[in-house]
């Protein structure tokens, strides 16, 4: 009953999102506004999150499933076979050697292995996502190529410059992410771009060490945040993100128009 | 080809020599740790290109992969043990 | 061997050493240990990286490359976290950051 | 005394990473005979990641993985096999590691029987090493004492 209440209210939700952002849309197109407004609305509606029907169909199962308890990691037996699996793909291509012999001692190793650290490497993993959070890490890794290359071009510039222009800041917020793995990734992407390292996590706050006040400012604004929250599906406040820049459109073309 | 690895191998020697300032002169530990960190990063590739050079890449990657590993445990070891030293 | 194979890992690995030579710079010349930090964790991730992609382009397809691709996704989670812990250690313990305005000195622990 | 590390990066990479350098150690060992490395490297990596497991784990949890028992079960298991594949090479009248004789007990050629007593030599001295390695550094870090969960 509290399920298709639940689905209800949020199917309810991406409607009024999807409605408020056709109207946006609409509006924008037959307004007859100034034109730097214009295309400041423009932008904003670009840099919104559409709801697809994969999000849609995915936050479904993700309420069904905690109703459920199926949240609950997958059985230790499920686990090692996993595990198992992958050590066994990773040993043959490490041994490069297909006769019987040596794949008859991969088999061993990797039933030794996977026994003693199958409660290590799958330890989090969560029911039925796995998929899509594999596809969206792919492609959120061209992204951070290219911020680890613009990194790389800040730190040269600095390095090289003779005045050397600097100005560290400590800096500190607290994050909305729930599972390690996400944490694991903003840490690490933190510290691969521009001007940022994470220095400490401490009670789900990070501390992150700037090396100018914009850099600290960009970190701020939270937009890689939105983006490993979008990967790994803990993307509730993403949602409110879209509506309040929805709404802030509509409210900037009622002004204007 | 051989050519160029061996003077790519010869500049990063030159650079090790750079950082190896930083892990005598360092003042404090922990600038002495992450120089050292970053000289391990450069032997990585140093070894990868000996292996070229000798033409045994497929043995020559395996002792890379191992030193690697052995650097980033290292490091870890010994962040931690100063972190512990505080401690106490 | 295809000479453009060899021209591009020619490329590649000429970036490596740039950014490893800016990264050495870096350690050398920035002001205290956390702003030294940047130069290794960052510098040396890119570095690293293009050295072994342009190395695994000259070896070709072969199971050799795709062990060197190893390393590569072995360093690029290894470094961050590496720089993670010892910057970490180094807060716990009591450096504190270098902020503008100061005199340049770092007499840490 | 080494406590378990509270903070979460460390703990999720070396979680990822140690089910991985723990099969790559036993390739090491696996293929002594092709490639550089052989029994006591593998043995050193082996360790090195139970060293990971222990500073980000701490004490309490690695003894779930590896007991103090069978340290001492793999270190002396590790001469075991070394000196016993001596000592049958000694009974089948050759010298001592003297793998050709081997073939005669387990049916195959000598060069096999060569590669297999290689095998079983490298097997023995990397699970001395292991336990060895990572009873001295246990020993060290927890200062001598016996750690708590060993005394009931």
């Amino acid at each position: 009953m509290e399920v298709t209440l639940l689905i209800q209210a949020t199917d309810d939700s991406f409607r009024i999102l999807e409605d408020a952002r056709k109207q946006a849309k609409g509006l924008l197109d037959s307004a007859s506004i100034l034109e730097d407004a214009r295309r400041q609305a423009k932008g904003l509606l670009d840099s919104t999150v559409g709801v697809t029907s994969e999000t849609r169909q995915m936050e479904k199962q993700k309420i069904q499933a905690i109703f459920k308890g199926a949240q609950e990691a997958k059985s230790s037996f499920q686990n090692f076979i996993a595990t198992f699996f992958l050590l066994f793909v990773f040993w043959v291509l490490l041994s490069g050697k297909f006769d019987l012999f040596h794949l008859t001692m991969g088999v061993i190793c990797s039933v030794v292995i996977a026994h003693l650290t199958h409660d290590l490497l799958l330890a989090n993993v969560r029911v039925g996502e796995t998929r899509v959070i594999v596809r969206r890490f792919i492609t959120y890794i061209p992204w951070l190529i290219y911020q680890i290359i613009l990194s790389n071009i800040h730190v040269a510039y600095l390095a090289l410059s003779p005045r050397m222009p600097i100005d560290p800041h400590v800096l500190r917020f607290s994050t909305k992410l729930e599972s390690d793995i996400s944490w694991v990734t903003l840490a690490n992407s933190i510290t691969l771009t521009p001007g940022t390292i994470t220095m400490d996590i401490k009670d789900g706050e990070f501390f992150v060490h700037a090396l100018d006040k914009k850099v600290a400012d960009d970190l701020h604004a939270g937009e890689m945040e939105d983006r490993v929250a979008h990967i790994f599906m803990e993307a509730d406040h993403i949602y409110i993100q879209d509506a309040l820049d929805v709404a802030r459109i509509y409210v900037a073309l009622r002004k204007w128009g | 080809m051989s050519t160029f690895f061996l003077a790519i191998g010869l500049g990063l020697c030159i650079l090790v020599f750079f950082v190896l300032y930083r892990v005598v002169f360092g003042p404090g530990v922990f600038n002495r740790i992450a120089a050292i960190s970053a000289i391990g990063t450069k032997t990585l590739i140093i070894l990868l290109i000996m292996g070229f050079v000798y033409g045994r890449v497929e043995m020559f990657v395996d002792i890379s992969l191992v030193y690697a590993l052995l650097n980033f445990i290292g490091v870890l070891a010994v962040s931690k043990f100063l972190e512990m030293e505080k401690e106490l | 061997m295809t000479s453009g194979a060899v021209i591009l890992s020619t490329i590649f690995m000429l970036g490596g050493i740039f950014f490893f030579t800016t990264a050495t710079i870096g350690i050398l010349r920035f002001p205290d240990f956390f702003t030294r930090l940047h130069a290794t964790g960052k510098g040396d991730t890119l570095a690293v990286l293009l050295c072994l992609i342009g190395l695994a382009i000259y070896e070709g397809f072969s199971l050799t490359a795709l062990k060197i691709v190893f390393i590569a996704v072995f360093m690029a989670l290894a470094q961050p976290t590496a720089t993670h812990a010892i910057s970490k250690a180094a807060l716990r313990v009591g450096v504190q950051p270098w902020m503008k305005g100061e005199k340049e000195d770092d007499s840490s622990i | 005394m080494i406590r378990s590390s509270e903070d979460i990066i460390i703990r999720t990479v070396s979680r990822i990473l140690v089910p991985f350098i723990q099969l790559f150690a036993l390739y090491v060992i696996a293929h002594g005979h092709y490639s550089p490395g052989g029994g006591f490297q593998g043995g050193v990596i082996l360790g090195a990641s139970l060293v990971l497991l222990l500073i980000t784990y701490g004490p309490s949890d690695t003894r779930r993985h590896i007991s103090g028992k069978s340290v001492a079960v793999f270190s002396s298991l590790g001469v075991l096999i070394y000196s016993g594949i001596g000592f049958i090479c000694l009974l089948l009248l050759g010298n001592y590691l003297d793998y050709g004789k081997l073939s005669g007990i387990l049916h195959v050629t000598p060069a096999e029987a060569r590669s297999l007593g290689i095998l079983g030599i490298e097997i023995g001295v990397g699970f001395t090493v292991m336990a060895i390695m990572f009873s001295i550094f246990f020993d060290i870090s927890s200062g001598g004492k016996p750690p708590e969960d060993e005394k009931e």
